[in-house]
């Protein structure tokens, strides 16, 4: 009776917790390349072609409009210097943090559930970057000339400027797109060296080239261990200074409502916040669209980002309001005329939408265990506070923008040509996903393995308790 | 540690050229606007364009309104154009250092060929002067053979600004260097001092005491704009009335 | 498809190919190399890369400010002040700058043209010497503008050698000054024609009933100066300046206290304020005995306190000064306001003093005032043209069709005259309806003289000489008119070889005038010298002072004037500051903001805001309003400094033709008026009362100024 | 398809069609940079050399580097002062026929300077030449030459090393010579 007790217990954690439910190792290389190397249907190519079709006309073609006939195609003005443009490259950088948080810092802390979506939250950094880039380079007045904030030696003697907060901005995006892609890539070597010994014809080469001719050998381990535990370590305060340099091109400025000393904290929170979102919303869908990721993914890893989202979310409500309740004990008149226009002016009605996208529906949902694990339900909650996050960009940048020191030239901001290439660079982000889900293995198949094998059923006396080993 | 003779204050001349604009006798006639744009090959940019705040204007007339009908009145016709600040906020975030302080002339450069358009300094500049060209805006032949030739035309994706007129500070300086002297005060002046039917608006060298500009900005009441944001702006306005 | 490949294709794509090539470097010419054409002769006065200065005079309007213009290798670059001409001493107003986007304005009229085709010039000499011979001396007619003055005298000339109608001249700015109204006045007043000159600059307290001196009022750059002087704190007090006007125009917008009276009681106003300085001072004056000042204030809407205070200090101040002008004359009573106006000008005991009224020095050889005509004399001469007793019609430097009241009927009379000939330099309403178009050369490519008739203390004569040789294939009208003359024969052939030496034989007496600002021994150095300082003029004072005997002791009227129609709202119209009659196709002024609204590019009806949010009439709404006389449709400005029974529409939009810039842009305010004249002949312009009604459409109106910090809208229920 | 293409191309076939077209590729780069290397064709060969035998200073026929900004070209009527009395002049074979024909038929000669600045330099020749610098340091030696070539590209780099070495130790000097706003406005 109580040894079937105790059986049914086993059985409910193991049914519950990947950790505890291990598979053959082949077996479970098996599944991971089964969904990798399953033939995409037409709905695949559907959404694949439709998504290309967005993104030439979305994001190239417009681009090159743009390019080719002046910013004044966007809906900037004076004093609106800056848009939608901005909008989208704080939300991509934003959306770029999540991964690292959850793959570097879970990693760090051993939180164990992480185990089977670093990777997928990995290529959200990368891909996210690559948005933010052409974000901010579509900003530019003559793109052309971009490399020119580039240190390089010159015969005119002439250096980025060192005290421009967007120079630091270019440096902090580059190294941290660099350490990203390079630890995006430290994990995925054995499993590419898994999926090359499974795969015949230009996959094979494909792999070959990226395993760097892994062969998981005791030494091979080690050092790549070794790397990966520098560069969890080392990315950490890489992320943070990336978005606290970009809360800094609206923080040293002296515009009223930029000029706070809370914004770089108040940022990497508002980007955890989105990149959660995010990642949640892609596991969804990884999970209902790929063959055997409901073995990979499981309620109780929404249930996990959940709680995390949940205390982000609180996180991000406390440093609005310090913000806000800081910025207006200020007294600056200018300031606290902007943030009344925020709440009344044309646009308040974004500002309420931001509250309740970012506060009111995650605290409504999230406090909740069962609506917690219920993926289509939690995935919901991260695309609107996505919206709600974008709103609140949207806010800093065009709607404060409306107000400064000279109430002569206050004016209203309209999108133009932004908003094709919002969606562009939008559909650009999943085109990118979709591609890396047929090319690369979306689980870090030996992370969950490793996990899998440091968790075991103990039993002491009559409980079945589970234990986790220390590998490294 | 801060010592206070350190710290400048706007009260000090501090700049080498200024300008004081009287607001009480400024007519708002938009003479300097006109003289301006002929001077500097400022574009205009149509009607949608300009309604929708992207009018090219190196200086513009601001008015505002106290009172209701009939206590109605138009406050003082306030031109503003760039302050060419000491301590200028545009400056330190232009990423390429295609803003910059001139040190020779104590004026805040623009210089177009090494803008790459990020609108930073317009943005961070306290009092909106600056404006951007978002097109390549037209101007069919042969308005173009009126282009000062002392004067870069400027295209699309570059930030653009008063400049203190500083082609007349070379010709002058050139002239003078010629003939072996000084820039006399009033030898030259901006397009906008120049064209002011009312002479509400006076330059010269705010570093020379007997220069008019100075004598006129040593009167008691002048203010500077924002000069609690630290900007040591050149410009000293009075209102009058 | 290959032989649709043009040449001029090819070189439109290596063109882009440039371009690119351009952008791609981040360099500005879009080629490598470019082509120089070096001078065949270098003028030996001019240097590469040096500019050259010349004097001229300012065409845009006909105060005759003088000009020097920068050019730099035969281009006129920038115009500034003349420095030397005692009119504007060295300073220009807007037009005046921006005169250059008319000189390298891209739809000039290129070719001498008949109807849409072009022809050449000797063509065209022809078809006016043809016109002059062919038809009797009194079937030619003249219509010319205010400015040139030298080409008004070479065709007054004309005329009295041919026995031709005398040349008529008419402008848009003098019928919105009133100024057959101010002049008439002056003449009723005191015996003398002449226009008064107002010594804003010495006065101490200037009441001015609707002039607006600031904006485009008689000579706009001098009184500007003496309104600087006015308020100059330096050397004296700061004077104080009240104005009286239904709509605060620009000018208002600098005074110290606007009054907005009902419009049609400005006489009545100024009598009273009369009748109670009068009192304050103790003079006794017969002019202000039929005054009352409770009634006054009870009809203007002006409260009785503010009548007395305002009384006390014209009475109690040193220089007192009022000004009648603009709006206020062009009513049905616009005589008698402008005589109680200056009537109290006798009672401040002004005439003749520093800060006073005088009357305008009359330019060099000027023997006597003359204006231009007025509205009634103009609707003489449509009626005349209508009733087919001109066969040919000149038009030079005017643009009827658009600066007259439609209801005028000048357009439909042009179909009355066999055939119009325009000398017009722009594709005007006017050169569109014409038979011929002959263009003149540019203001700035032109000989000439203007006479300043009033605005300097000396009688000056502004002179113009081409600053760069004619861009395109245009010919000077007089040089047109002389070769003409000689084919014409008989008493059309002028001696004059050309419009030079008509233009010497014209300055030659000055020569040895006394008092001159130069003189020479002999007309070539005379007239390199009028040329290098742009004019003549005499060092002394020529003004004149007015006789003040009798001013007081004339009965003045102080009834309300009439209104033409039924409508609810005053109108007033008014001259645009920046754009005025002509300059709707320069794109910098379209470009500049109007000094009172910052409207760019467009024409808006001023409402009051409240009279808008009773009637349910949002910015930019787009209302009809109807007059007795027609009706348009207008985009609304909630301006807060109009009476709420009065509306106001800028003059100087609604061009039919006239170019890229000008053409389909706003709308014509002239369009609601009619025949209604005042005494002195001068149109009603602001006797016309109109009805608004809504349609429903909206547009949005360009403004410079932000409709959020300036007026708070958006920005929340507090602000 | 991707594999096909791929195998194609690796044999010898392929890589003779790849190394054409790279180097079509390349050829027509460098072309192109040649291009924009050549001196432009000019209306007259003109001879500097024979000139500057003769004794004709520089600023005889380019007198506005000494007053003003711009060095200028002479005008025909200048060319013509001394032409029209010298007998070469009428050969109808020397290249001075085309001065003849420009003016005879009073057409201005459509010259190509070679020597310039883009439009965003305010370049002043008095100021240098008032600083003691001669024509031939930075237009070169002219007395071997036929037509004017730039003995170096005018840029920024190169005329910041004069200024520099100009300025020496003169800090006052130079902040004007390095100053943004000196030549760009």
């Amino acid at each position: 009776m109580s040894d079937k007790k105790a059986h049914s217990h086993e059985e409910h954690l193991r049914e519950k917790h990947l950790m505890l439910d291990p598979l053959p190792r082949g077996k479970m290389n098996e599944m991971v390349m089964e969904a990798m190397m399953e033939p995409p249907t037409w709905k695949f190519w559907l959404i694949f072609g439709f998504l290309s079709i967005v993104v030439a006309y979305g994001l190239f073609y417009s681009w090159a409009r743009l390019i080719m006939e002046g910013v004044g195609l966007a809906g900037v003005n004076r004093p609106i210097y800056w848009g939608i443009f901005l909008v989208n490259t704080v939300f991509w950088i934003g959306i770029s943090h999540a991964g690292t948080f959850i793959s570097a810092i879970l990693r760090v802390f051993k939180a164990e559930f992480r185990r089977p979506f670093t990777r997928a939250a990995e290529l959200m950094t990368t891909f996210g970057l690559v948005q933010a880039g052409f974000s901010i380079f579509m900003h530019l007045g003559r793109v052309w000339l971009a490399y020119w904030l580039m240190p390089y030696p010159n015969q005119r003697m002439l250096w980025p400027n060192l005290h421009s907060p967007l120079t630091w901005d270019l440096l902090a995006i580059t190294t941290y797109l660099l350490s990203s892609t390079m630890y995006l890539f430290l994990p995925l070597i054995p499993d590419v060296a898994m999926a090359r010994d499974r795969s015949t014809g230009w996959r094979k080469t494909f792999y070959k080239i990226l395993a760097l001719g892994f062969r998981g050998t005791e030494g091979e381990w080690a050092h790549l261990r070794n790397g990966m535990n520098i560069f969890a370590f080392a990315i950490i305060p890489v992320m943070f200074s990336v978005h606290t340099i970009v809360s800094w091109d609206f923080a040293a400025a002296t515009r009223p409502g930029w000029n706070s000393t809370i914004f770089g904290p108040y940022f990497i929170v508002g980007a955890l916040h989105s990149g959660m979102g995010a990642a949640i919303a892609v596991l969804a869908v990884i999970r209902g669209t790929m063959k055997h990721m409901k073995y990979f993914i499981r309620g109780e890893h929404f249930d996990a980002i959940g709680k995390l989202m949940l205390i982000i979310s609180m996180a991000w409500a406390y440093f609005f309001f310090n913000d806000y309740m800081v910025q207006w004990y200020g007294g600056d008149k200018w300031t606290q005329l902007l943030l009344h226009f925020h709440e009344a002016g044309p646009m308040g009605w974004m500002w309420f939408g931001m509250l309740i996208c970012n506060i009111a529906v995650p605290w409504a949902i999230l406090w909740n265990q069962k609506w917690r694990s219920t993926p289509w339900l939690v995935a919901t909650v991260g695309i609107i506070i996505n919206v709600g996050m974008w709103f609140e960009r949207y806010i800093i940048i065009p709607v404060s923008l409306s107000i400064n020191r000279m109430p002569f030239t206050w004016r209203m901001y309209q999108p133009g040509i932004e908003i094709p290439l919002g969606i562009g660079t939008l559909a650009f982000f999943i085109l990118l996903y979709m591609a890396a889900s047929k090319l690369i293995p979306l689980i870090p198949v030996w992370e969950v393995q490793e996990g899998q094998m440091a968790h075991e059923f103990k039993k002491f006396g009559r409980e079945t308790v589970v234990s986790v080993s220390e590998l490294e | 540690m801060i010592r206070p003779e350190e710290i400048k204050m706007s009260s000090e001349e501090t700049g080498k050229w200024g300008m004081v604009i009287d607001q009480d006798i400024c007519t708002g006639c938009q003479a300097c606007v006109a003289a301006c744009a002929m001077e500097n090959n400022v574009t205009f940019v149509g009607e949608v364009d300009s309604g929708y705040g992207r009018s090219m204007h190196w200086i513009r007339i601001e008015r505002f309104w106290e009172g209701e009908y009939p206590e109605v009145k138009m406050t003082p016709n306030q031109p503003m154009l760039c302050q060419q600040c000491g301590h200028a906020t545009c400056e330190p975030v232009c990423p390429a250092f295609a803003t910059v302080h001139s040190q020779s002339e104590q004026l805040n450069l623009q210089v177009y060929n090494r803008c790459v358009g990020t609108r930073y300094c317009a943005n961070n500049c306290p009092y909106q002067v600056r404006s951007f060209n978002w097109r390549d805006y037209e101007r069919p032949e042969p308005l173009p053979n009126q282009f000062n030739p002392d004067v870069t035309v400027r295209r699309r994706g570059v930030m653009e600004k008063c400049t203190f007129c500083i082609q007349r500070i070379h010709k002058a300086q050139d002239k003078a260097k010629s003939e072996g002297r000084e820039v006399v005060d009033g030898e030259f002046t901006t397009a906008c001092a120049q064209a002011c039917p009312a002479s509400a608006i006076t330059f010269g060298r705010i570093d020379n005491p007997e220069s008019l500009v100075s004598q006129l900005g040593h009167r008691s009441h002048g203010v500077k704009h924002l000069e609690e944001l630290g900007t040591l702006p050149n410009i000293t306005y009075y209102k009058g009335g | 498809m290959s032989n649709k490949f043009s040449r001029r294709d090819f070189l439109k794509l290596t063109g882009v190919g440039a371009a690119t090539t351009a952008i791609l470097t981040g360099c500005g010419p879009a080629s490598r190399y470019v082509k120089r054409e070096p001078y065949m002769q270098m003028p030996e006065y001019n240097y590469n890369g040096l500019s050259t200065f010349y004097a001229t005079t300012c065409r845009e309007c006909a105060a005759g400010c003088g000009l020097i213009v920068r050019t730099s290798q035969g281009r006129a670059i920038k115009t500034e002040g003349n420095a030397n001409n005692p009119l504007n001493l060295g300073k220009t107003c807007a037009r005046g700058q921006a005169t250059l986007h008319g000189l390298y304005n891209p739809d000039r009229v290129t070719d001498p043209m008949k109807g849409d085709s072009k022809i050449t010039w000797d063509e065209a000499t022809q078809v006016v010497a043809d016109a002059l011979k062919n038809n009797k001396p009194e079937e030619i007619a003249f219509l010319m503008g205010t400015a040139p003055d030298h080409l008004f005298d070479f065709v007054s000339d004309l005329a009295n050698a041919a026995g031709i109608n005398v040349p008529v001249r008419f402008n848009a700015l003098s019928m919105f000054e009133s100024r057959a109204t101010l002049s008439k006045a002056a003449e009723n007043l005191f015996g003398k024609t002449g226009l008064p000159f107002f010594d804003v600059g010495g006065a101490q307290i200037v009441l001015s009933f609707g002039a607006n001196f600031l904006e485009t009022w008689l000579s706009p750059v001098s009184y500007t100066r003496g309104f600087a002087g006015l308020r100059e704190a330096q050397t004296k007090m700061r004077g104080k300046f009240v104005q009286f006007e239904a709509t605060m125009s620009s000018t208002a917008g600098k005074a110290d206290e606007w009054i907005p009276l009902k419009p049609g009681t400005e006489a009545m106003v100024a009598l009273a304020i009369g009748k109670l300085a009068a009192e304050m001072k103790g003079v006794s004056a017969s002019a202000f005995e039929g005054a009352n000042p409770e009634d006054a204030a009870k009809k203007s809407g002006i409260k009785l306190e503010a009548l007395e205070h305002i009384a006390e200090m014209f009475a109690h101040s040193g220089g007192a000064l009022a000004i009648p002008g603009g709006a206020a004359l062009g009513q049905s009573n616009g005589l008698a306001v402008a005589e109680a106006v200056l009537a109290l000008n006798a009672l401040a005991d002004n005439f003749g003093k520093v800060g006073g009224v005088y009357i305008s020095a009359l330019a060099p050889m000027q023997t006597e005032y003359h204006g231009p005509a007025s509205a009634q004399e103009m609707q003489d001469f449509i009626k005349n043209m209508a009733d087919g007793k001109f066969k040919v019609l000149f038009v030079h430097g005017v643009n009827p069709v658009f600066e007259l009241p439609a209801a005028l009927g000048f357009k439909a009379a042009l179909k009355g005259v066999g055939q119009v000939i325009s000398f017009s330099t722009f594709p005007d309403e006017t050169a569109a309806e014409a038979n011929y178009v002959f263009p003149d050369h540019h203001g700035l490519e032109s000989w000439g003289y203007q006479r300043v008739a009033t605005g300097a203390a000396q009688p000056v004569l502004s002179g113009a000489q081409p600053v760069v040789s004619p861009f395109y294939n245009t010919r000077a009208t007089i040089d047109l008119l002389l070769a003409a003359g000689q084919i014409a024969g008989g008493k059309f052939a002028l001696t004059f070889k050309d419009e030079v030496e008509f233009l010497q034989s014209k300055v030659a007496p000055l020569m040895n005038e006394a008092d001159g600002f130069f003189s020479a021994p002999d007309i070539n150095t005379f007239m390199a010298s009028f040329q290098q300082y742009g004019g003549w003029w005499k060092t002394t004072d020529g003004r004149t002072v007015p006789a003040a005997a009798d001013v007081l002791n004339k009965s003045m009227s102080g009834a309300e004037s009439k209104f033409a129609g039924e409508g609810e709202f005053f109108f007033v119209p008014f001259v645009s500051p920046t754009l005025a009659e002509a300059g709707a196709n320069k794109p910098w002024l379209q470009e500049l903001p109007d000094p009172t609204t910052t409207v760019m590019w467009n024409t808006w009806v001023a409402m009051n805001p409240k009279t808008a949010e009773e009637m349910g009439i949002e910015d930019d709404d787009v209302v009809r309003i109807v007059s007795e006389f027609g009706e348009l449709e207008v985009p609304v400005y909630k301006y807060p400094a109009i009476r709420p029974d009065t509306i106001a529409i800028p003059f100087g939009q609604g061009h039919t033709a006239y170019g890229r810039y000008a053409e389909n842009r706003g709308v014509n305010p002239t369009d609601l008026l009619g025949q209604n004249f005042n005494e002195a002949g001068d149109l009603a312009f602001a006797g016309v009362k109109v009805k608004i009604e809504k349609t429903g459409k909206k547009k949005p109106l360009s403004r410079l100024e932000s409709i959020m910090g300036v007026y708070g809208v958006g920005m929340g229920e507090e602000h | 398809m991707i594999k096909r293409l791929f195998d194609w191309l690796i044999q010898p076939l392929g890589l003779i069609a790849v190394s054409i077209a790279v180097l079509a590729l390349f050829s027509l780069a460098a072309y192109g940079i040649n291009t924009t290397q050549q001196p432009p064709a000019q209306p007259i060969q003109f001879p500097h050399r024979t000139h500057i035998a003769f004794g004709v200073q520089c600023l005889y026929c380019h007198p506005g580097a000494a007053r003003g900004p711009a060095a200028g070209i002479p005008s025909q009527s200048k060319c013509w002062g001394c032409h029209q009395q010298i007998a070469k002049t009428n050969d109808p074979k020397s290249e001075l026929r085309f001065l003849k024909a420009a003016v005879e038929s009073g057409t201005p000669i459509q010259w190509i300077p070679v020597a310039q600045v883009p439009d965003f330099v305010q370049f002043n020749h008095r100021a240098h030449i008032a600083a003691g610098k001669n024509c031939e340091d930075c237009h070169g030696d002219m007395t071997n030459l036929t037509l004017a070539e730039n003995p170096q590209v005018f840029n920024m780099g190169w005329c910041l090393a004069c200024h520099v070495k100009n300025a020496g130790d003169d800090h006052a000097k130079l902040v004007k010579l390095t100053d943004c706003g000196t030549c760009h406005y």
